[in-house]
């Protein structure tokens, strides 16, 4: 297992390398200047020039990938071009809302999803089948920010249940919390649900096909004990795998959740710095998100092993 | 002796249940689903002649009018027909959805055969299609869209890109599968060259499962266009997609719902369709799960 | 008692001389102070300064400062700070650059005075540091103020009415102030940005929202209490809501501007600057711009309707659309259907309407239109390339300009016409440049509305600069919220906020 | 438990399981096809019947009805009844089907390496059927479940019980699953096949298990299989079944040695003798000489530590135009490596494989390609040799066109070669799946036929077949050999097949050649103990089926 886990920290490293590569050279080639952003609309060439070399953007990108690599090595992930600001000091003041949206989204999919799932492949076929399938495959279809424009027209403006927009913070109380997450949570929460509600349904209808299935039925186990006692075992890894998979959906389907309902978030971060060409934020940023998607599917991967014990590494 | 043998023939063949395809197709919802896309094709082909109007008419004295005669689903704020950009909307929509599923199967599966083949060219590969995997789709296509500037052609590389890792794997998978498929071996002592290996054996295996994945790809693709214009990167604005009119008219959702909804509901209801149809496929064509005791 | 506001723009940049962003320029008058300040009658006042005085040969001017100023970290303010601060900002500022040219020199007098000596007699000086536009000279510590001026500066310390709360400040997300309560306002009453700022709340808090439904509906629910700019087609969100009202605080407000490169064909051509300036309409423009006759005018001016330089000059070929002369220019032009390469920002709703009638309008007059759609921030790089089309030059973007930058033909840097020193453009018509020149030796009123007046009619002949129209942006305010000062420029000061 | 005392009363006289008159149909629709139809056997208490009869006759569907577990909506009983102690399963509630599951029948499947749940503890696993169908204390049931575990002959039962199934070997986890069907005493054991996926060693060991439980606890075992080894060793009585009837039934000397029916006749008479015929010594040109080869699996890897597998080790053999060498020995010998080197679908370690003069081991891929025609393969799966998406002729004429046949000539070719293979012409435009496993292991044959290879490698090529087909593809690839006069590398682990058609043997064991020579000696007077094992174990030795008498000189 060690050996496992150090074999599999060091392929971090060239998928790594490989996200900050491309990264760095879609970036540098896009066109759009910080520069030109600092400076404002009437700035002279001239002054734009003096920016620019204050900002080491004349460098030859080469020269610039090698110290930005450099300073990456030393822990340093840079400054953000146009406030100044540490872009890790940005990162950790954003971290709060989206971290606590995705905790919320996978938690309440993955409780809702997985009894729906089971319930599904217990009636398959049926009408609750066909009913818990509709509804996934729906939720499959609409867009996030649509869903979204939907929730809070009724429960914000019609009800006023919930606050319209903005992020509390735990420290700002428990219920306001809670209730600041309720509605993003919700929308974002429809594609996961759908998506692992299908894998899990998927999953144990083919477990059910297995001969062991037949010897559990053999014993004279009711189907509810095959279902919930041998079945979703054995369905476990897929539906951690797809959860896995699901996480780097959930980093875009982030990046519009917060938008619509104003979370302070890492993911309306990345793209107010894609328009703005905050280069060492984008770059951060998507560094941060291909490492949290790598490191993941590590725990995924590790899972396996708890959920079945012929996975050993 | 060869009583038995032909006797057996017959059975065999009947063993064979008639087209699986065929059966799984012809159920209630894929008809729906099949009948909504057909209108949807229908809507984008000829959708001049649909009563519509030139959707890049702009008429800003006419801007977010209520359904009218002259404009049977109001305005919007430019003073464009709204009718008319919803219909003309499923030709964008409808292209990028195939034209995406399209070039990533072509491109994944080109990829994919070479990586499941060629031990080399897999290890290299893979890391380059695990880096993209790695960046969350969306990111990498706003960072597309800016680097090229909008246009319908951009957008669908954008989209494209990041289904392309999925692809590869897909083939991969099933390639490495085949490759120890005893009519494959028995091809390679037949001193089959690879190429032709590869086409007459190995590449009819992934048909299937691509099949299915293309219209995931097909609706994730239509999906993701929206979500694109919604962030400011989507089709250029001139072009009138279910993306962007919902994008556009999402700052009026309170005040004309329409707006957002016209576009929503036939956007939503054509990606619920392959979906549909896209699970039936499924069903029908993937033998793991048509296998039930 | 804590105002919530939601500003045009999220604040990014701290540094208020290295950029003239506007929302920049805001935090500047929160935290900073300026010398001498403009008031709501557009005339020059003393700020920090408690008085200056002119030599007799008009030459020389001497600023006394105010007594008991302080910097936000209690040292007071020193007539050294105020020259290094005067130093850096005329390094930045263009009409801080074309001071530094006519000065003499700049020298410290005593702790609380200096003086500053021209070589011509010109009152240049007053005008300038109390420009509210462009960069504003605010006022720094000698030791921030020494930041070379193409380097950000590191500390936030000022002496204005509100400190900012640095820790709390999150870039993109929220500023926060607090009230200065060391702050000594001036006795006047508070007139524009002039007079005494006196602040009674304890707290400004900026927050950003991305979202314009998500900030009308932030307001409505009293989640915020000031929205800088209320979007015009969500008006009919908050008509109805009886405790939140609306108000113009800028009633110069915008002008919206198409600009043609004149480097690129066709529009080297005069003729087919002139065709497509006839072609396009400015009522269009406005009604997708804005929507709402109650916040829009049709306006030749130039230099602002109703303001001093206000001029009809040019007038048949700016406000009206007449294709049929279009046409006729076109074809007398001998335009051989060029493409046109529009630029199109689609992320910003502000200045997104006006390239798609500018792109239909040239159309409907017979031009081979390119749209090209790009965000903001590509528009921003590319507009600024003088390349030809096939290297990615282009012909036409559109943008807005603050009418209080835009007054004169010495602030309005659009109609400057260097050639490649000129904006973005760069119109090349040395007659304006010698006009310009002129308006700005001149101090005679009636002389300088002449030539403002004469340039109009030049820019609009040649097609420098197209006026498409003047608008103003309402403010929504809850009416917990006492109204705010008339300034061009959101304040803070003189508000008072009752509940909590 | 309880009820054994006045159950085995009655044992005698009254059957433990009538089926009369079963009918089972497949869909739900009355005039769905009849899998089964109109059967009727009964098996009474210490009886063991076996149930024998070509793939697909119904022998599964049987024994799932009677457990009550047809899969619902694809198959229905439909007619008939099935009555266990006197109680009809087919009217049975679910409820009560439930209890009658593993406390009155009990049943072990085939697949030892699936019928187990892999993520559950095997304790676990078969201790759940006593939670289930008794109210013992947790301790009390885990003393049972060891104890159950030792009388199947479990080693280290402790550990066992902690055990995952993948951790345990084939022959285990079958105990395990019998362990689990007898825990509860079952008045009737089902079991499908249980022993087909087991090496014969294991095989044996299991089926003398059996019977020592079936003595023990004397239960009624209804044992299906299609080996007839196995239903000479332990069959009282036998059913014969096709196409979902029963053909013939009765006592195991009526149907082995007096069988009434031809197609009884016929299948007993397939049946491989394991007495090899007599020939005389190859003596045709050496086409094939492989000498030192060694293969080993996988090891190396910079970051992977997988485990090497030396899966051959210096084998060394020749084969000469016109023989037949066998290759036996166990599952995981090392056979198929050396099939695969032979023909360089994979590169050997090292060693030399050499076909005439030519070198196979070293050449390159280009340099190789005109010496595959000369080698040819026919593999065990018949189903999976053939690609389901091509007509058989394109098949067969591909190794033709791939060397440059024109596509006329090509098929003309092909269509001899079916008829070589005794199959009709208009074979050649069909698809795979319109054949039998039979008819398509002939078409694999007929394709590397076509190519006129020196040599063809057999890799268990009639392991996948039932006992009728299986002696008519021997039959044909001894008529080829006599008539084409190649050479033929038979790959097995059936010691009957070998026996029936090889000339010389060798016997692998773990990759390597533990013993090699004419058939007749290895077979008959073999020199080594894992040789004489391997004969032991083979079932049935002592009845001669093609005789329809017990073998000569062997007590049985
Ligand atoms: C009411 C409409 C607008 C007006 C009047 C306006 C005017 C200006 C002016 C005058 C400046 C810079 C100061 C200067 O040199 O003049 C500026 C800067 C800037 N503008 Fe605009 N503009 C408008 C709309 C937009 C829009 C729609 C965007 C799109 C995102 C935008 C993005 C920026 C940015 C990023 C800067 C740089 C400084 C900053 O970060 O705030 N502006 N704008
Ligand atoms: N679930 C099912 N649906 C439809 N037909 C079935 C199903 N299961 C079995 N059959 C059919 O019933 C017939 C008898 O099958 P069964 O499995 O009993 O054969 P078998 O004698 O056990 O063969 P084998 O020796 O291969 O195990 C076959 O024709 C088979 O195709
Ligand atoms: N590709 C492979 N990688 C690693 N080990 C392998 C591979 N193929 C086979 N082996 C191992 O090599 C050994 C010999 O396998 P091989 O398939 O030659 O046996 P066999 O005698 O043909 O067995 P069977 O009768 O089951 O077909 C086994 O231990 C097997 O697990
Ligand atoms: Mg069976
Ligand atoms: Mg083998």
């Amino acid at each position: 297992m060690l050996a496992f886990l150090l074999r599999r920290t060091l392929a971090v490293v060239p998928v790594m390398a490989m996200v900050a590569v491309i990264v760095f050279a879609i970036l540098r080639l896009t066109p759009g200047d910080p520069a030109a952003i600092i400076a404002g609309d009437s700035a002279t060439p001239e002054q734009l020039e003096q920016i620019r070399q204050t900002m080491g953007l004349d460098q030859p990108i080469p020269t610039q990938f090698v110290m930005w690599v450099g300073q990456l090595l030393r822990g340093d992930l840079g400054v953000s071009l146009l406030s100044g600001t540490q872009v890790s000091d940005m990162i950790l003041q954003r971290m709060g809302p989206s971290l606590a949206l995705c905790l919320s989204t996978i938690t309440l999919s993955v409780l809702l999803a997985v009894p729906l799932g089971v319930l599904a492949a217990w009636r398959q076929g049926r009408l609750l089948d066909r009913a818990v399938m509709a509804f996934s495959v729906m939720g499959f279809s609409v867009p996030v920010f649509v869903t979204a424009y939907v929730l809070i027209l009724i429960f914000s403006i019609k009800l006023g249940w919930f606050p319209v927009q903005g992020y509390k913070p735990l420290s700002d109380g428990f219920l306001p919390f809670v209730q600041s997450l309720v509605l993003p949570t919700i929308a974002l929460s429809t594609v996961y649900v759908a998506l692992i509600a299908r894998i899990t349904r998927t999953s144990i209808i083919e477990v059910m096909g297995e001969d062991f299935i037949r010897t559990a039925r053999a014993k004279g186990l009711r189907e509810r004990a095959v279902l919930l006692g041998h079945a979703l075992g054995n369905a476990a890894v897929p539906i951690v795998t797809i959860i896995g998979v699901g996480i780097a959906l959930l980093i875009s389907g982030v990046v519009v959740t917060e938008s619509v309902f104003n979370l302070p978030g890492l993911g309306r971060l990345v793209v107010e710095a894609v328009l703005g060409r905050d280069y060492p934020v984008i770059q951060a940023l998507i560094l941060l998100f291909a490492f949290l998607y790598v490191l993941i599917n590590l725990v995924v991967d590790a899972l396996y092993t708890v959920f079945d014990p012929r996975i050993r590494y | 002796m060869t009583a038995i043998l032909n006797s057996a023939a017959p059975a065999a063949a009947a063993a064979k249940p008639a087209s699986p395809l065929a059966q799984a197709l012809r159920t209630g919802p894929v008809m729906i689903a099949l009948a909504i896309l057909a209108v949807a094709v229908i809507m984008a082909v000829l959708a001049p002649w649909l009563g519509t109007i030139d959707p890049t008419q702009i008429d800003p004295t006419q801007r977010l009018k209520p359904m009218s005669a002259a404009h049977w689903l109001g305005t919007d704020a430019y003073g464009r027909d709204v009718y008319s950009r919803v219909i003309y909307g499923a030709r964008v929509s409808l292209v990028v959805g195939i034209g995406v599923a399209i070039f990533s199967i072509a491109a994944g599966l080109v990829i994919g055969v070479a990586a499941g083949y060629f031990r080399w060219v897999d290890a290299i590969v893979m890391r380059i299609m695990d880096g993209i995997m790695a960046i969350p789709g969306v990111l990498l296509a706003i960072a597309l869209v800016s680097l090229s500037g909008a246009s319908l052609t951009t957008v669908m590389v954008a989209i494209t890109i990041p289904e392309v890792p999925r692809v590869v794997r897909l083939v991969r998978s099933v390639i490495l599968g085949v490759k120890n498929e005893p009519y494959v071996e028995a091809a390679v002592s037949l001193g089959t060259p690879t190429l032709a290996l590869t086409i007459r054996h190995l590449v009819p295996n992934t048909v299937a499962p691509l099949i299915v994945q293309g219209t995931y790809i097909f609706a994730s693709a239509i999906l993701t266009e929206a979500i694109l214009s919604f962030l400011g990167a989507g089709v250029p604005p001139e072009t009138s997609s279910w993306g962007n009119i919902m994008a556009e008219g999402r700052a009026f959702f309170q005040l004309i719902p329409g707006l957002v909804l016209y576009a929503g509901l036939v956007l939503s209801m054509v990606v619920l369709s392959v979906n549909v149809l896209g699970d039936a496929l499924r069903d029908a064509l993937d033998p793991r799960m048509s296998r039930r005791l | 008692q804590t105002v919530t506001a939601v500003m045009h723009s999220s604040l990014r940049v701290l540094d208020p001389i290295m950029t003239t962003a506007h929302i920049t320029r805001n935090h500047g008058y929160m935290i900073y102070d300026t010398l001498l300040a403009t008031d709501a009658q557009n005339r020059v006042q003393p700020q920090m300064a408690d008085k200056w005085e002119v030599s007799a040969d008009g030459k020389s001017y001497t600023f006394t400062l105010r007594e008991g100023l302080t910097w936000h970290d209690g040292k007071p303010v020193t007539a050294e700070d105020c020259v290094a601060s005067i130093k850096r900002w005329a390094e930045q500022d263009k009409m801080g650059q074309m001071m530094s040219a006519m000065m003499a020199e700049m020298k410290v007098v005593d702790e609380h005075s200096f003086v500053m000596t021209f070589k011509e007699p010109t009152d240049f000086a007053l005008r300038a540091l109390a420009k509210p536009s462009g960069v504003a000279p605010f006022m720094m510590p000698k030791r921030v103020a020494e930041t070379p001026s193409n380097q950000p500066i590191k500390e936030f310390v000022g002496s204005g009415p509100f400190k900012m709360v640095v820790p709390e400040f999150k870039p993109g997300l929220q500023v926060v102030y607090e009230k200065n309560a060391d702050y000594k306002p001036r006795q006047e009453p508070a007139s524009a940005l002039s007079g005494g700022k006196v602040v009674k709340v304890d707290r400004v808090r900026w927050v950003s929202m991305p979202d314009a439904m998500t900030s009308v509906n932030a307001l409505i629910s009293g989640e915020i209490d000031y929205l800088e700019q209320m979007p015009y087609d969500l008006l009919p969100l908050v008509k109805s809501q009886s405790d939140i009202s609306l108000t113009v605080f800028d009633p110069q407000g915008y002008q919206t501007v198409m600009r043609m490169n004149h480097l690129n064909p066709p529009f080297d051509n005069k003729l087919v600057r002139q065709a497509a300036m006839y072609a396009v309409d400015q009522t269009n423009v406005l009604q997708a711009l804005v929507g709402n006759p109650e916040y829009y005018r049709n306006c030749a001016a130039l230099f602002g309707c109703g303001l001093t330089y206000d001029s009809q000059a040019g007038a048949d070929v700016s406000v009206r659309g007449n294709v049929e002369k279009a046409k006729a220019l076109l074809k007398e032009a001998g335009y051989k259907n060029e493409p046109v390469v529009i630029l199109q920002p689609t992320d910003a709703p502000s200045v997104s309407p006006q390239p798609v009638v500018i792109g239909q309008a040239l159309r409907a007059a017979g031009f081979n239109v390119q749209m090209q759609a790009m965000d903001w921030q590509t528009l921003v790089t590319r507009r600024a390339s003088q390349a030809s089309l096939a290297e990615g030059g282009w012909n036409i973007f559109a943008t807005n300009n603050v009418m209080a930058e835009a007054l004169d033909p010495l602030r309005a840097f659009g109609v400057a016409a260097n050639g490649k020193q000129a904006w973005f453009g760069w119109p090349d018509v040395p007659k304006i440049e010698e006009l310009r020149k002129e308006f700005a030796m001149t101090t005679d009123l009636a002389r300088q509305k002449q030539l403002a007046n004469d340039i109009q009619a030049l820019v609009i002949e040649e097609g420098v600069l197209l006026p498409m129209g003047q608008y103003t942006v309402p403010a929504a305010i809850r009416k917990t919220i006492s109204t705010p000062i008339e300034a061009p420029i959101p304040v803070f000061w003189g508000m008072t906020k009752t509940g909590k | 438990m309880n009820q054994s005392a006045s159950d085995n009363a009655r044992a005698s006289d009254a059957p433990v399981l009538a089926i009369d008159g079963l009918t089972v149909r497949v869909g739900t629709r009355a005039e769905g096809r009849a899998v089964v139809r109109d059967l009727s056997f009964s098996v009474r208490a210490g009886e063991t019947v076996c149930i024998v009869g070509e793939s697909g006759s119904g022998k599964s569907v049987t024994s799932l009805a009677t457990m009550g577990l047809l899969p619902p909506g694809a198959l229905r009983a439909d007619g008939g009844s099935i009555k266990v102690d006197g109680e009809d399963v087919l009217r049975a509630s679910q409820a009560r089907l439930r209890e009658l599951r593993a406390s009155k029948m009990a049943m072990v499947f085939q697949e030892p390496m699936t019928a187990l749940n892999p993520v559950q503890k095997v304790g676990k696993q078969v201790d759940e059927v006593l939670r289930l169908h008794t109210s013992l204390s947790a301790a009390e049931r885990k003393r049972q479940v060891l104890a159950m575990l030792e009388s199947v002959h479990l080693p280290d039962v402790a550990r066992i019980h902690e055990s995952y199934p993948h951790q345990l070997s084939g022959g285990q986890r079958q105990r395990i699953v019998i362990a689990m069907a007898l825990i509860l005493k079952p008045r009737l054991l089902i079991a499908d096949e249980p022993t087909t996926a087991l090496d014969v060693s294991t095989q044996k060991q299991i089926l003398l298990l059996m019977r020592e439980l079936q003595a023990a606890h004397d239960t009624a075992v209804v044992f299906i299989t299609h080996d007839f080894g196995v239903v000479a060793e332990i069959a009282d009585r036998i059913v014969v079944m096709n196409q979902g009837e029963v053909v013939e039934a009765g006592t195991r000397d009526d149907i082995l040695a007096r069988p009434q029916r031809d197609y009884t006749r016929m299948l007993v008479s397939s049946v491989p003798s394991l007495v090899p015929r007599r020939r005389h010594a190859p003596d045709g040109d050496i086409v094939l000489d492989v000498a030192g080869l060694n293969k080993t699996y996988g090891g190396g890897g910079l970051l992977r530590r997988a485990p090497s597998v030396a899966a051959a080790q210096d084998v060394s053999f020749t084969l000469r135009r016109g023989e037949v060498l066998g290759i036996v020995g166990e599952s995981g010998s090392g056979k198929s490596t050396v099939a695969r080197c032979v023909l360089r679908l994979i590169d050997p370690s090292s060693g030399r494989v050499r076909l005439q003069r030519d070198d196979i081991a070293t050449l390159s891929r280009t340099q190789l390609t005109p010496l595959r025609k000369r080698i040819q393969i026919v593999f065990q799966d018949p189903y999976r040799s053939l690609n389901p998406r091509r007509r058989v002729g394109d098949s067969i004429i591909e190794g033709l066109l791939n060397y440059g046949t024109p596509r006329q000539q090509a098929l003309k070719e092909a269509a001899r070669a079916l008829a070589l293979v005794g199959l009709p012409a208009d074979a050649i435009d069909r698809y795979p799946h319109q054949f039998s496993g039979g008819q398509r292991q002939r078409i694999c044959i007929a394709r590397a036929l076509v190519m006129e290879p020196d040599v063809l490698v057999a890799d268990e090529a009639v392991s996948a077949l039932d006992v009728s087909v299986q002696a008519q593809v021997l039959a044909l690839l001894e008529e080829v050999r006599q008539r084409v006069g190649i050479g033929v590398l038979f790959i097995t682990h059936d010691l009957r097949v070998a026996a029936q058609i090889c000339d010389t043997i060798i016997v692998m064991q773990k990759g390597r050649v533990v013993e090699a020579g004419p058939a007749e000696q290895v077979l008959a007077r073999p020199a080594e103990a894992y040789t004489r094992g391997l004969i032991d174990a083979a079932p049935g030795r002592h009845w001669d089926f093609q005789r329809f008498k017990p073998v000569e000189g062997m007590v049985a």
